[in-house]
């Protein structure tokens, strides 16, 4: 019971501490790390089912709030909390401009979102967390552009939260009661009796979680909050942040289990299969605009909520092998692209730039960086035996086996394209020519590397076991009253149409590469020769005055497919909202003009005000 | 309770003279007119609160053998606390005429105008 | 009924004090500022003891005259804790006074300061409705007065146009007045409270439209809020904190008082008598304002302007959530009141710190947390507050504001709507000056120091915004005692002045 | 006991992939020969490409570095893993680990180290060589998915050996029947998945130098064309199996293979190249058309899985 | 290990791919060579694109002082075993630009040549032959010019670095000339 409170009351010690001691920056990180670690201790004593309440005087009323674990309150609190350590540990070394008090400031909010059982701490926390993320994004750049990116954000969230906030007093009106429950399991009663109504109720809620995962149509600000945010920060940012949205959809979505008569698509209640298709076009759209950036931190940015939406995509069907396929690929989604993104962190932090034309080469500099990036993106592109494949294979069962084809198709599409980028992204980083600038850098730090073997490790491991992340997901699918999938052992992965052993494939590539080496190893002698000595169509190199850089192809990688997909570029929902601030700021500044600075004008105004009343006062007369 | 609405006279004059003043602010853009606009309206509103006090039937609010003070049950005194609100008032509004003419004297020794809407320019 | 006649030292100190300070100016300039912070403590200190001693409801009855015949002070729990907060107010600006009163006539601005403070106490506690008007006319002679001090000459502009506006008003409100009386005959607002009814309803209506609008010039509602700009840019900072954190919370308290207690009709939901609601009346009004009040602070460059736009949409903010007519409405209404006053307050003596080392345009701001940390995170505080972010002040009055238009329901969720939108507005120029402080390279690099003098009514203010936002208790409990007396005007207001009379 | 077991498996193993090596270099000797017949030519002896491969695996080379190698033998090796999951006639090496979408990912696999290799060779020629199959994998990739996809949901099973059962007992009873829409698209996309004409951009050698292969020599041009020819064996390896209902032995599987290879072949002989963003546009239309045809086809015939 | 080196030099014989250097008017004997009249790929042998994946290196014609230096770069990039045929009389002699202050007279005093192919031009059915010649020679074992090149380096060095020298970049030379004056 005291360690629920744990939860909350040492992230925010350690933030204070942290804000006081925050000019010492080792110390700083020190302190931020501990406390993570700490909280981890408390986490570990924590069972299912353990909840502690207090009631809180307020609005004249006695409200219970309250704190409760649920088995999916538990699954995301680990995975926050686990890669926070991993992510703190990893910045007691990089100089990242990250306040730590605000991290952890957004963790006691992120444990107290999980952990909340009433909307009014919910609410609460879920702002809490906003601002400090805002906060901690305005650290980033210090530059005009940063500022935008967090305002951009800002914007955004606080509007989604506003909207979430409607949502939750028009439900508190209707229940008069503000307990999670109770009001979920309010609309489940009226479900039948007010469709209508429940879904417009829900559907505030979902714009809140929607812009904070990210999901199509609201994806826009999350290329500029990411390019712009501190470096350290992204990773948390983009792997743990960007889930709350997927813990608020996973409250509501047990209401479509009572959704059964409504109008559908292939048996699946219409609301879902909206859903499903958010996501979906989340995916394609978030893969399609990776195509074409340059900036590290943005691409890794689109691929973000891209993979939102495939997660979006499956928990939204809320079958057995969807709720498992979604929760699965979070998990999956954040150590795959904690790993990219620690490692994106190392790059940048040893070459200083965010542009990944100029950079090149930097395999022979950081052969264990290169590793973990090189193991990331193959686990995000979902290829065995690396964790993802498991997920995204699922993903795709999940949605066949409703006969969702086309939906299916376009998050394939977003797949294959996301192979796409991380070669992209792979080649210009890390792969080609090295350029002369970089000869003086150095590999990470030895607690970098420590971090990025235990990356490494863990997406191996979780790839070939993942039975250890699917046991507590089926618990959480039997907490929401659908039957879990069957296991069968540590390492299957059972799907709708077909189940794999992960051992005896991950043995098969073993062996294949066993040969392949042998192979490699009794065929003719090579020589090794610098990166200079290469075709170059006769000419001589160093008469052509050729540099590195000149011998870099990946400014505009993918140029030919501009043409085609133009269209897709053309929808610019990003033009949307800005052209929606234009507007505002014009209206803005055309009222502004009410005060002209003219007394006899205010005089006017006031006069006619009255007249007006006055006339109005006449016709009710 | 008193009829007071029987002074149409005296009434339509308040009226006349707020709106007069009002008419001389809106219209006006010198400051010192300004502020002789807003003296009407003050002299408006005092004649106002004069004449809610009595009636052309009323008698003085003060008790002697001849004066009844009720006749068939009505009381017809003059109400004599409006009296002491109107001098409130015009004790106010000369307070604030002065300090509107004290703030006059500043800007035109600032601005070198009384003219409202030069000043507006200047200050852009 | 309560008497405690001693609570009459709560008005006529101040405003003995004032008058008295050129006196004290003959011997020494800087004891008429300390007088000023003494009579303020003493003013304080006896308000929290009304406050936390639980004197209040009281009344304070002069020469016998046993209301509703004489003139008399009322202090419920609204006028206690809005007596604190502005005493408060006052005596963190009089300290902050002690540092930056260094223009002009040091003496006569402290004489004019603490006839303001003492008028609007006077404003909150009167049970008597001229009497409003004449503590009206004396803050608006002494707000006048101080709006026209400072260096600048367009001080002077902004000065004149508020009393040309004021004086307007205050004639409207006087006409209402009069209308009233020649209706029922007597000035106690007790006993008009109880007898509206019997009243001609078209000159009540008529009466109410007078008095609204003439109320609606100091609460700051759109149209007749012209002056709040130029008033409010022209004045020095400590001025205009005055102006927001005092001024503008007597503008309100005498609109919801006249309005609520005053014409008042006890429901579910509070509305008035005459024809025409006066409730609906302010609520649009109220959204007008903060719609016109955000949208024009976007655009401004100028960090004061915005402020100061700002200042008067969240005034409409608190006039919607009076609009609302229960109690929870009334409840957010005094609550966003509080913060205000203490935000605004404090950003306007941030920003004077500021403007004393440089400009006050918007991209002054930038860099500040490298020239100052201690007034860049103070800043971000009171902007947080304003913005009802948690953690902070502002989050309780928001929650409880939204809460309480959709219990109310109706057309109250389309105001809400319109009402947040305008808050994702003010958020947006807010963060725009947040992100400024944190992320810009300042232009100059020389730092600001900030004596000790001005540091402890910011630190004074920000420590207290986080302390309810951590305990709304503090504020909440008197605030929604304050709430009752406003819907319950009977039991809330009336019985406790006049004990003896029947409603009708 | 499970060391016999996976001595037996290994074995095995070694043979299928000894059998897919030959298959897929006799495959691209014939076809050279068929294109040398076609222009009129004599053309080299049908095992040419044993020869050559030989050859390349005994001449010296260059190396640009470690990820250089592990590159080019990652980019080999899956296809050779992938290979243990195709039921291969009657037989197969794992079949409860048959899953189709396992490996089309694994052959991505090979891909992705294909890619590696050459890219960290530095040359720009195999970048651009990279950019354009990867383009071109954009294209192709999504009408097989709406093939795959409508025939995991037309056999309800997502095992390749469990798709080939449902379609013994005759000609009638094969997928090719079933959805001839479907197997038109993957026939096509085949064509561009073994990167023939009119969809050799990637490699096109008086352009970009034989584009990735570019810095490649001796072992390591090797190892490319070990995955070539597993690669033409394993794809259309998986075509026999979805849709021409695999086969009783080995012989008339190869039959069936190269069937669809000569196809193949036939359209490389006489359409020239397009350019890139064409060929990935070309898939994004008739075969997506084709296979998202097929799939509405089968959606409407097979109606909603209880699930 | 005699068998050994038997059996792979057996099949490098027959399977040669080869890189083609195109300097002249030689080049115009190439595409009847490949394609369906004479079809040299009957013998494995095909035109191959970059200098790492080719064994022999074919030059058609004179060989310029600025393009001896791209000859040989791109002979050394090769990998062995590799071979190289001259082409045409212009690389036996300089041809008919024997006199030319610019164009090199031997191609064997720079790299290795395993085959010379006399004439100007040779005709199709020369080059055939000397790829059949090849053929046997690295059958029996007797085509090393590519051993030669490693062994006698030096020698070939101070050939090249003799003629490359006048290459040296125009303006160098007009600067020392301007110090000297």
């Amino acid at each position: 019971m005291s360690s629920l409170l744990a939860l909350l009351l040492v992230p925010v010690t350690g933030s204070i501490v942290a804000a006081i001691i925050q000019r010492y920056r080792l110390a700083e990180r020190l302190v931020s790390f501990s406390t993570f670690v700490v909280t981890l201790l408390f986490l570990i004593d924590i069972r299912v089912g353990d909840a502690f309440t207090w009631s809180l005087g307020f609005l004249g009323k006695n409200i219970e709030m309250g704190l409760q674990i649920t088995p999916l309150s538990i699954f995301m609190l680990y995975m926050t909390i686990a890669f926070g350590v991993l992510l703190t540990f990893f910045d007691l070394t990089e100089r990242s401009k990250m306040k730590s008090f605000l991290l952890l400031l957004t963790l006691a909010a992120s444990n107290w979102i999980f952990m909340a059982t009433d909307f009014l701490s919910f609410f609460f926390a879920w702002e809490l967390m906003g601002w400090a993320s805002i906060l901690a994004i305005f650290g980033g750049r210090r530059t005009a552009e940063s500022r935008h990116g967090a305002l951009y954000y800002a914007m955004m969230s606080i509007g989604g939260s506003y909207s979430m906030l409607i949502g939750i007093f028009l439900l508190s009106n209707l229940t008069g009661s503000f307990s999670i429950q109770q009001n979920v399991s309010y609309l489940v009663s009226i479900m039948t009796v007010h469709p209508w109504w429940v879904l417009g109720i829900v559907s505030m809620f979902f714009v809140a979680f929607m812009v904070k995962s990210g999901i199509f149509p609201f994806h826009t600000w999350v290329p500029y909050t990411y390019g712009e945010s501190p470096d350290g920060f992204v990773p948390y940012l983009s792997s743990v942040m960007s889930k709350y949205g997927i813990y608020g959809f996973l409250i509501f979505l047990p209401l479509t289990l009572s959704l059964r008569n409504v109008p559908g698509v292939l048996g699946l209640p219409w609301p879902n299969y909206t859903l499903v298709w958010f996501g979906s076009i989340t995916a394609v759209v978030g893969s399609v605009l990776a195509f074409m950036q340059d900036d590290v931190k943005k691409l890794f940015a689109y691929s973000s909520f891209s993979n939102l939406g495939f997660i979006l995509a499956a928990i939204a069907l809320f079958t057995p092998i969807g709720l498992t396929a979604g929760l699965f690929h979070a998990f999956n989604h954040l150590l795959f692209n904690g790993a990219i993104f620690i490692t994106v962190v190392a790059v940048i932090s040893k070459v200083g730039i965010t542009r990944m034309s100029e950079m090149g080469g930097l395999w022979q500099k950081m052969p264990l960086t290169f590793l973990t990036f090189f193991v990331g993106i193959a686990s995000a592109a979902g290829i065995p035996p690396f964790a993802g494949f498991g997920s995204k294979w699922m993903i795709f069962q999940a949605m066949i086996s409703h006969g969702l084809i086309f939906a299916t198709v376009l998050l394939f599409f977003a797949s294959i394209a996301s192979f796409l980028y991380l070669m992209r992204a792979f080649h210009a980083i890390f792969l080609g020519q090295l350029s002369h600038k970089y000869d003086n850098v150095k590999e990470i730090s030895a607690i970098g590397k420590i971090t990025e073997v235990f990356l490494i490790g863990a997406l191996i491991f979780f790839g070939i076991f993942p039975g250890f992340i699917l046991d507590p997901i089926n618990s959480i699918v039997g907490s929401f009253g659908l039957k879990p999938l069957p296991t069968s052992g540590y390492e299957y992965i059972n799907g709708f149409f077909s189940s794999v052993n992960m051992v005896s494939i991950f043995i098969v590539v073993i062996v294949a590469f066993i040969f392949g080496f042998l192979l490699f190893a009794v065929s003719a002698k090579h020589k090794k020769v610098p990166q200079e000595d290469n075709y170059t169509a006769g000419q001589i190199p160093k008469d052509w005055n050729l540099t590195p850089e000149m011998y870099q192809f990946s400014y505009d990688f993918y140029e030919p497919m501009d043409k085609e997909i133009a269209p897709f570029l053309k929808i610019k929902i990003d033009g949307f909202f800005k052209g929606f601030g234009d507007s505002v700021e014009y209206l803005g500044s055309s009222i502004k003009e009410i005060f002209t600075g003219n007394v006899q004008i205010y005089t006017y105004l006031a006069i006619g005000g009255l007249v007006i009343f006055v006339i109005a006062g006449w016709i009710v007369w | 309770m008193i009829d007071f609405l029987q002074n149409w006279i005296y009434l339509t004059g308040a009226m006349a003279l707020v709106g007069i003043g009002l008419y001389i602010v809106l219209t006006n853009t010198n400051i010192l007119r300004i502020i002789v606009g807003l003296n009407i309206v003050d002299s408006g509103t005092n004649l106002f609160i004069v004449t809610i006090a009595w009636h052309p039937k009323s008698v003085m609010p003060i008790y002697t053998a001849t004066n009844n003070l009720v006749v068939d049950g009505h009381v017809v005194a003059a109400d004599p606390l409006p009296q002491s609100l109107v001098l409130t008032a015009i004790v106010i509004g000369l307070g604030t005429t002065a300090l509107a003419l004290a703030i006059a004297v500043k800007i035109y020794q600032k601005y070198g105008t009384l003219d409202v809407r030069k000043i507006k320019e200047e200050d852009k | 009924m309560k008497t405690y006649n001693f609570a009459a030292l709560l008005v006529g100190v101040p405003l003995l004090m004032a008058f008295s300070i050129p006196l004290f100016g003959f011997i020494s300039k800087q004891l008429a500022k300390w007088i000023t912070v003494l009579t303020l403590t003493f003013e304080f200190l006896f308000s929290l003891y009304i406050l936390l001693w639980h004197v209040y409801p009281f009344n304070v009855i002069m020469g016998n005259w046993v209301p509703p015949f004489g003139e008399n002070l009322y202090i419920g729990s609204l006028a206690t804790i809005l007596i604190v907060v502005i005493s408060f107010v006052g005596l963190m600006i009089s300290i902050y006074n002690l540092w930056s009163a260094k223009y002009g006539d040091v003496v006569h601005f402290a004489l004019l300061f603490l006839m303001f403070v003492g008028g609007s106490i006077g404003l909150i506690s009167t049970g008597d409705i001229f009497n409003v008007f004449i503590f009206m006319e004396i803050t608006g002679i002494s707000s006048y007065a101080l709006a026209a001090y400072g260096p600048e000459r367009r001080a002077l502009g902004g000065a004149f146009k508020y009393l040309v506006i004021s004086s307007i008003g205050s004639t409207l409100y006087l006409f209402g007045v009069l209308l009233i009386y020649t209706q029922l005959g007597t000035l106690n607002i007790a006993e008009i409270a109880a007898r509206i009814s019997q009243t001609t309803p078209g000159l009540l209506t008529f009466a109410g439209i007078l008095l609204v609008a003439g109320l609606a010039v100091e609460a700051e509602l759109f149209p007749f809020n012209g002056w709040v700009p130029d008033t409010y840019t022209g004045a020095i900072n400590p001025v205009s904190a005055t102006l927001s954190g005092i001024g503008s919370v007597g503008g309100v308290y005498v609109l919801i008082r006249i309005v609520m207690t005053v014409f008042g009709k006890n429901g579910n939901f509070v509305s008035t008598y005459g024809n025409l609601d006066l409730m609906t009346l302010i609520a649009i009004l109220g959204t007008a304002t903060v719609v016109i009040g955000e949208l024009s602070a976007l655009v401004q460059t100028n960090i004061k302007k915005m402020l100061a736009y700002s200042s008067m949409a969240q005034m409409g903010l608190v006039a919607m959530a009076f609009s609302i007519g229960s109690r929870l409405g009334a409840y957010a209404g005094i609550f966003q009141l509080i913060n205000h006053s203490i935000a605004k307050a404090m950003l306007f003596l941030i920003l004077g710190v500021i403007v004393s080392f440089g400009g006050e345009r918007v991209e002054d701001m930038k860099g500040l947390w490298y020239k100052s940390p201690f007034l860049a995170v103070t800043f971000t505080i009171g902007a947080l507050s304003l913005l009802g972010l948690p953690l902070f002040g502002g989050f309780w009055s928001k929650f409880a504001l939204v809460d309480a238009s959709f219990q109310r329901g109706g057309w109250y969720d389309f105001i809400m709507a319109i009402v947040l939108f305008a808050s994702v507005v003010e958020a947006f120029y807010y963060l725009k000056v947040v992100g400024y402080i944190f992320t810009s390279k300042p232009a100059v690099s020389e730092k600001i120091k900030v004596e000790i003098s001005p540091a402890i009514p910011i630190a004074a203010f920000a420590i207290l915004i986080i302390a309810i936002g951590i305990f709304p208790q503090i504020v909440s409990g008197i605030s929604y005692s304050a709430a009752h007396e406003l819907t319950d005007k009977m039991s809330g207001y009336v019985l406790n002045v006049i004990p003896t009379i029947v409603g009708h | 006991m499970v060391i016999v077991e996976f001595l037996i498996k290994l074995s095995q193993g070694f043979g299928i992939g000894a059998l897919a090596l030959a298959t897929g270099l006799l495959f691209g000797g014939i076809a050279r020969k068929i294109m040398a017949r076609i222009q009129r030519r004599y053309g080299p002896p049908f095992t040419q490409n044993f020869m050559d491969l030989f050859k390349l695996l005994s001449k010296g080379s260059v190396s640009h570095g470690w990820a250089f190698d592990l590159g080019l033998v990652a980019g080999f090796v899956p296809m050779l893993a992938a290979l243990m999951f195709l039921p291969i006639g009657p037989f197969t090496l794992f079949p409860s680990d048959s899953s189709l979408i396992m490996i089309v990912y694994l052959m991505m696999m090979a891909y992705l180290g294909m890619a590696m290799g050459v890219l960290a060779s530095g040359n720009p020629n195999s970048a651009i060589g990279m950019s354009r199959a990867l383009m071109l994998m954009a294209g192709y990739e999504v009408p097989f998915a709406a093939v795959i996809f409508s025939i995991y949901f037309f056999s309800k099973t997502g095992y390749l050996t469990q798709i080939v059962a449902m379609q013994s007992g005759g000609f009638m009873n094969w997928n090719i029947v079933k959805m001839p829409l479907g197997f038109l698209a993957v026939e096509i996309v085949l064509q561009g998945m073994l990167g023939e004409k009119p969809f050799d951009q990637a490699i096109a050698p008086a352009e970009i130098a034989s584009g990735p292969m570019v810095e490649l020599g001796g072992k390591y041009l090797g190892f490319g064309m070990i995955q070539h020819s597993v690669a033409l064996f394993l794809e259309t390896g998986i075509i026999v199996d979805l849709f021409l209902g695999g086969a009783p032995n080995f012989w008339i599987f190869i039959a069936k293979q190269f069937v669809l290879y000569f196809v193949v072949v036939l359209v490389d002989a006489i359409l020239p190249r397009l350019r890139v963003h064409e060929a990935t546009s070309f898939f994004w239309k008739l075969p997506l058309f084709l296979g998202i045809l097929q799939a509405v086809i089968v959606i409407i015939q097979g109606g909603v899985l209880n699930v | 290990m005699s068998e050994w080196t038997e059996i792979v030099d057996y099949f490098r014989g027959r399977s040669m791919w080869m890189l083609h250097y195109c300097t002249g008017c030689g080049a115009i004997e190439l595409p009847p060579t490949m394609t369906s009249r004479w079809d040299m790929e009957r013998f494995g042998i095909t035109p191959m694109a970059t200098p790492r994946q080719a064994d022999i290196l074919l030059i058609t014609g004179y060989l310029a002082i600025k393009t001896l230096k791209r000859v040989i770069y791109t002979y050394e990039q090769m990998q062995p075993p590799k071979w190289v045929l001259g082409f045409g009389s212009c690389t036996i002699n300089g041809g008919i630009y024997w006199d030319s202050y610019n164009v090199i007279e031997r191609l064997d005093k720079y790299i290795p040549v395993d085959i010379y192919i006399a004439g100007c031009m040779p005709r199709p059915e020369a080059i055939l032959d000397s790829f059949v010649k090849l053929k046997e020679m690295v059958q029996n074992g007797e085509a090393k010019g590519y051993e030669k090149y490693v062994k006698n380096y030096e020698w070939y060095k101070a050939n090249q670095d003799k003629v490359l020298k006048r290459t040296k970049p125009v303006l160098e030379r007009i600067e020392k000339v301007t110090k000297i004056g």
